[in-house]
């Protein structure tokens, strides 16, 4: 009886689950409502796994709907769970308040803008289900798209087949252009490559003096691997080459960075080039320090703040490359808003920009043409947005020459040195 | 060379001598009983001649050939049979099953027939299944060939766990404690029915056993082990009568 | 059908048939893999570099992959079937990481961890639907002949079954191997299918869940596995809303399964003309009594 | 420089050491290798870090809580997840797929607290670094090291020389005998939990501390898994010398091979261990029951 009952809860409980979550994405504005919850209701027994399904949700309601005129649906194509979740989260938190933004002035000729969010998990075959979500389900105009490589990657063929932009900040050149050099025609990063960013971070290097480098970098995260060539192409150009020895790859297994970065500390480099993600960061910081490290260590984006919070003592050796430029009255009062909010303050602004060019683009091009608005797209000029000045080449669906910001820490407090082009 | 020949067997397990020259010469059609208080190393007997692990010293031939060192599944295949003190029939599988599985190491089907219903594999499931009723039949279980072993009685275990040893079409079978667990009428009925396939199918037999009531009635030799040796040899009637064996048995029984 | 179905269809058919393969291992023969999505892998990546470097048609590049996973599969498999069951788990894990490992180091002829892209994409439902039903015969079959038997023998009880003549590390290899092909296999639809492989997606994780679909449906019973897959790979489609949760819920499902009826939803029923005919015999006698009584 | 990698080696091999004996242990009594046990110890370090967020409290204190948090969702486990199978003497696939389902579950509910985010304790030690000679020594690596050791003494005291550890003893040699002897399995066993937690507990606090902490940290149980192979399934000697061995041999390959290779030279090793010597260092090879 007992076994009988235990089973019965169980198989409820999984209706009643497939019940409430049958209408699709959670991130579902609200202002559908009725759709979204009938079913739940339903099955009667849903109250508990529900709960999180509209928690979530909420965050992604619409502030107020303006004038009549209907809606314009967006997607929100992101790592909300999963390895790359900060990076996700933070996109989407600056497109949301785009969004917001832009309702609040009017929303785009009349008609609320409305952003749905869809959680890849960090797995490229949720991005691909994820997508065809939104692409065929919910019919969505354009596709705020992932800052990270592999999900662009999975969805790239996929989206060749529909007309939907997906306007991202994949930084390798590989998720923009097919291997004949063409671009994908729905693809599109709106940052400075990884080709640009190496460069900027290697001309920032040779430009205060430094000779002598060493390389860490995680050979299982393609945004490490695609910063790599980069910066070693640009010190190639002053003839400065890196000793093979002192290029180190790691991946997720190997729990020794100390090892790792020994021989590079016996070599006693100018500056260790760590082109990581935030948390592998920490440890590589920690590791230096705990080997007594002195010299410099030059990060990629990820060595913005909040790093400095989470590894928590002086990182005043740290310089990595930003955006955003913080010394900018508007983009400081901006970023200082959403401290301690959002954990990549540089994605949110990514993710701000974004839904700003979307706008300006539906508002030139208009939605009834797809391949207008795509043009429009790659046409964007001189758009100035809070992560500068953004004019996207053509031909390659990505910014062209477009500067960034190096900066180091004082302690911990961020210092602006000065805006970098490749 | 007689049929199955052990000769001078040791087997230790750490500082236990579980079996001290041990030897036996059994031939077709033959019973050996081997008798002995617990813990005299009967069982582990079974398990060096049959393979289960090697003896430390000494050989055993089967049929003229060395398979002392052999593995448990080739000796099987050379001819072995073996039930257990405790009924090991396979759970998840029925009767007919169970017995089948005795019979598929030798059934001549490849890995594509265990994929795809070829020919080959129709022609031998069905000599299987042949095999399996006439062995089934010859302990009396014709009837139960769907039923699932655990939902029957004890005595027809044994008899289900004897058909799958049969199907290993063996030329000396291994009965270990057969009667263990029976009421006196289903001794009476293994009794009959030991004699029965021992003459019907001619093959040696070795018997461990408790009952002596069994033991005494069937086998042609008896083998008395006490502590890992073996203190008498002789028929039933000799052994009945040797003064260690009573000492044995009775200093247990005090 | 929408777009959205088809997709998820298709995916849902490609866990399949690697659960087909688990249900062999795990179901059949009492053995654990936490590295039989590097199998997966293998099939994914050795078939589409075969497309894409050495230009070989796709069936026969599917063909090699499936061997080439299936050649590695001896390797690995060949001290731990002589081994107690443990080591198969253990010594699998092991080998996913290193297979992960190695795919990210091989950056020029894998991508690396950019992953893998330019596939053709070539499958679609119809291909992998196809696959999984012919998969679920085959393994159908597998069950039902002697090797299938040999596998439910040793794997209650690997002592009586050498008793009986049974080649216990013989078949527990030929099932492995089963498993990794069919497994492999799903990799190469997978690799058609999406166009792109990159080598994060193949980790323990991904095994432990396939373990837990065929435990799920009942692990006595290949239609319960399949069922079981079925539902629990579908599942987190239609289930988005729950995310982080979705985790949790499953462990907690299973957890109630193991401890209440810990031979899973259909225990060993399987879906055969004859238990069909009992289900219905069964359920008519009562409808027969009641109408007796009044 | 090679005497720093092994310095380097042995202080990773200390926390591998750590996490082997937890899994041990369970494997050691109850004859099945506990999948959860990474979760288990990320688990734990995560509670440790939420209780004591705020208050800015030392490296003993979190060490306590999280040791108490482990030998907490230990206990937990064995009640929800292997009492009932070991009461029906249900078959070891069971054990195998319900550690798996413990472990999923902790990590789910892990990542609902803390999301995929990653935290980082608060800096333990003031000074990083102790100068000995030439040889740069990290002070975390040098208190992790000791603590490790003082754990591992005080276990092998409790097996060796009280009862409880006879009584573990003999239930790992046969656990119906002991059973009928008078031992209490069930508390016995309870018990085997709650120290395998408290292991847990430590290792995870030390993962935390070294690689920050993160959801899936616990994969890491994987090297204890390898160290437990290599040193023999079941001892807990073996799983010591086998987790040094790996902390060492990883590290020194790390440095030759570098990344990637180091992994897969592991996994060899492994392997050849398997092949040529199964039963392990220390040559306790469990065996299925004749």
């Amino acid at each position: 009886m007992k076994k009988l009952i235990a089973l019965l809860i169980a198989l409820v409980m999984v209706f009643s689950l497939a019940a409430c979550g049958s209408s699709g994405s959670s991130e579902a504005p609200k202002t559908e409502p009725e759709q979204e919850q009938t079913p739940a209701e339903a099955s009667g027994e849903a109250e508990e796994p529900e709960e999180p399904a509209a928690e979530s949700g909420e965050a992604e309601e619409p502030e107020e709907p303006a004038e009549e005129g209907g809606e314009i649906l967006i997607g929100c194509l992101q790592d909300i769970t999963g390895a790359t979740s900060t990076l996700g989260s933070s996109v989407q938190a600056g497109a949301q308040a785009a969004v917001d933004e832009i309702n609040a002035n009017g929303g785009i000729g009349g008609k609320t803008l409305v952003m749905k969010t869809y959680d890849t998990k960090g797995d490229v075959t949720e991005a691909v289900n994820a997508f065809i979500t939104a692409v065929t389900v919910d019919k969505v105009a354009l596709i705020v798209g992932p800052p990270v490589a592999n999900i662009a990657n999975a969805i790239k063929e996929t989206a060749e087949t529909y007309d939907v932009p997906v306007m991202g900040f994949a930084m390798d050149p590989a998720c923009q252009l097919k291997d004949d050099g063409t671009a994908y025609k729905n693809m599109f990063c709106f940052q400075p490559s990884a080709t640009a960013q190496g460069a900027i971070m290697a001309a920032y290097a040779l430009q205060n003096g430094l000779k002598t480098f060493g390389i860490l970098y995680n050979q299982e995260n393609a945004y490490s691997v695609s910063l790599l060539a980069p910066f070693t192409d640009r010190l190639a150009e002053e003839n400065i080459t890196i000793d093979d020895s002192l290029i180190v790859p790691y991946g997720a297994a190997d729990t020794d960075y100390k090892t790792l970065l020994q021989p590079i500390v016996s070599a006693g480099v100018d500056a260790i080039y760590c082109p990581n993600y935030t948390q592998q960061l920490v440890a590589i910081e920690q590791a230096a320090a705990d080997l007594g490290y002195q010299g410099k260590i030059i990060t990629g984006l990820d060595g913005a703040p909040n790093f400095n919070d989470l590894y928590g003592a002086d990182c005043s050796n740290v310089y990595y490359i930003n955006n955003i430029n913080t010394d900018d009255p508007g983009t400081a009062e901006k970023a200082a808003a959403v401290e301690g909010k959002v954990s990549a303050v540089n994605k949110y602004f990514l993710g701000y920009d974004v839904v700003m060019i979307a706008k300006q683009c539906i508002e030139t091009a208009g939605l009834d043409d797809p391949a207008a608005l795509l043009d429009a797209i790659a046409n964007v000029t001189d758009f100035e947005g809070l992560t500068g000045t953004i004019t996207m080449d053509p031909a390659t669906h990505m910014p062209g020459n477009m500067a960034m910001f190096m900066y180091t820490y004082d302690g911990q407090t961020p210092v602006m040195l000065g805006e970098f082009a490749g | 060379m007689a049929l199955l020949e052990v000769k001078h067997i040791y087997k230790s397990f750490g500082g236990v001598k579980a079996i001290q020259d041990f030897s036996i010469e059994a031939e077709a059609g033959e019973i050996h009983g081997i008798i002995g208080p617990n813990g005299a190393g009967k069982t582990t007997i079974f398990n060096t001649i049959s393979g289960v692990y090697p003896a430390d010293q000494g050989q055993v031939f089967l049929d003229g050939k060395d398979i002392t060192h052999l593995e448990q599944y080739k000796i099987t295949r050379l001819g072995m049979g073996r039930t257990f003190q405790n009924i090991r029939l396979f759970s998840g599988l029925t009767v007919e099953e169970n017995v089948m599985c005795a019979f598929d190491p030798q059934s001549r089907y490849s890995v594509l027939g265990g994929l795809l219903p070829t020919p080959n594999r129709r022609r031998e499931e069905k000599r299987g299944r042949e095999l399996c009723a006439k062995y089934l039949e010859a302990v009396g279980m014709q009837d139960y060939l769907q039923e699932r072993p655990e939902n029957l009685s004890y005595g027809m275990q044994r008899r289900i766990e004897i058909a799958r040893a049969l199907m290993c079409e063996p030329k000396i079978l291994l009965l270990d404690e057969p009667a263990a667990g029976l009421n006196p009428t289903e001794v009476a009925e293994l009794t009959e029915l030991i004699g029965r396939i021992s003459q019907q199918f001619g093959f040696g037999i070795l018997l461990i056993e408790h009952r002596l009531e069994l033991v005494m009635n069937v086998s042609h030799k008896i083998h008395v082990q006490n502590f890992g040796e073996t203190i008498a040899v002789g028929t039933p009637e000799q052994v009945q009568h040797d003064p260690q064996v009573i000492e044995a048995y009775l200093g247990k029984e005090e | 059908m929408s777009a959205l179905i088809s997709n998820v269809l298709t995916q849902v058919f490609i866990t399949l048939i690697a659960v087909a393969g688990v249900y062999v291992l795990t179901g059949l023969t009492g053995m654990f893999s936490l590295g039989q999505a590097a199998f997966m892998a293998i099939g994914a990546y050795a078939s589409g570099l075969l497309v894409i470097r050495a230009h070989l048609p796709i069936p026969l590049a599917m063909l090699l992959a499936v061997l080439l996973a299936t050649v590695v599969g001896y390797l690995i498999g060949y001290p731990v079937v002589r081994l107690r069951r443990d080591y198969i788990s253990l010594v699998t894990l092991g080998f996913g990481e290193a297979i992960a490992a190695l795919l990210n180091r091989m950056t020029t002829l894998t991508g690396g961890a950019s992953g893998l892209t330019g596939i053709p994409r070539t499958v679609g439902l119809g291909v992998t639907a196809v696959s999984a039903v012919i998969a679920i015969a085959l393994v159908a079959s597998f069950k039902t002949s002697k090797y299938g038997r040999q596998c439910i023998a040793l794997r209650g009880d690997p002592l009586a079954a050498q008793a009986m003549g049974i080649n216990v590390t013989r078949v527990k290899m030929i099932a492995f191997l089963l498993s990794v092909a069919l497994t492999a296999y799903s990799g190469c639809l997978y690799a058609f299918y999406m166009s792109y492989v990159d080598p994060s997606g193949f980790g323990w994780k991904k095994s432990a869940d396939w373990v837990i679909m065929v435990f799920f449906g009942g692990v006595n019973s290949l239609t319960g596995s399949t069922i079981g897959a079925f539902v629990l790979s579908g599942l987190p489609q239609v289930l988005r809303s729950l995310q982080n949760y979705r985790y949790v819920i499953y462990a907690v499902l299973v957890l109630i399964i193991l401890n209440f009826k810990p031979s899973g939803l259909l225990g060993e029923w399987e879906l055969t003309p004859r238990n069909v005919k009992r289900l219905f015999a069964g359920r008519k006698k009562p409808a027969e009594k009641k109408q007796e009584e009044v | 420089m090679s005497l720093q990698i092994l310095i380097n080696g042995i202080a990773t091999g200390s926390i591998y050491a750590l996490i082997a004996t937890g899994f041990a242990l369970i494997f050691n009594v109850l004859k099945f290798s506990n999948f959860s046990h990474g979760a288990t110890m990320t688990a734990s370090a995560f509670v440790a870090y939420f209780l004591l967020e705020g208050a800015g409290l030392g490296l003993v204190p979190t060490l306590l809580v999280a040791a108490a948090a482990g030998a907490l969702i230990a206990l937990v486990g064995e009640f929800v997840g292997f009492r009932r199978i070991l009461l029906n003497h249900s078959s070891a696939t069971y054990f195998f797929v319900s550690s798996i389902t413990l472990g999923t579950l902790y990590e789910g509910l892990v990542t609902i607290k803390a999301g995929s985010n990653f935290f980082n304790f608060p800096r333990f030690f003031s000074t990083p670094t102790i100068n000995i000679g030439a040889q740069v020594i990290s002070t975390s690596d040098v208190v992790m090291f000791c603590i490790s050791m003082v754990a591992l003494l005080i276990l092998a005291f409790i097996i060796q020389k009280t009862r409880l550890g006879r009584a573990l003893r003999a239930i790992s040699f046969d656990r119906d005998t002991a059973q009928l002897m008078g031992i209490n399995s069930t508390r016995i066993i309870q018990l085997t939990f709650v120290i395998s937690g408290v292991l847990a507990g430590i290792a995870g606090v030390f993962l935390g501390i070294k690689y920050t902490l993160y959801p899936t940290l616990g994969s890491l149980v994987v090297k204890g898994f390898i160290a437990s192979v290599i040193g023999g399934l079941g001892s807990l000697t073996g799983a010591v010398i086998g987790a040094v061995l790996l902390g060492v041999v990883e590290t020194i390959l790390l440095s030759l091979l570098g990344s990637g290779y180091s992994t897969i030279a592991t996994f060899a090793i492994m392997l050849v261990f398997l092949l040529f010597r199964p039963q392990g260092i220390a040559g306790s090879n469990v065996q299925e029951k004749a």
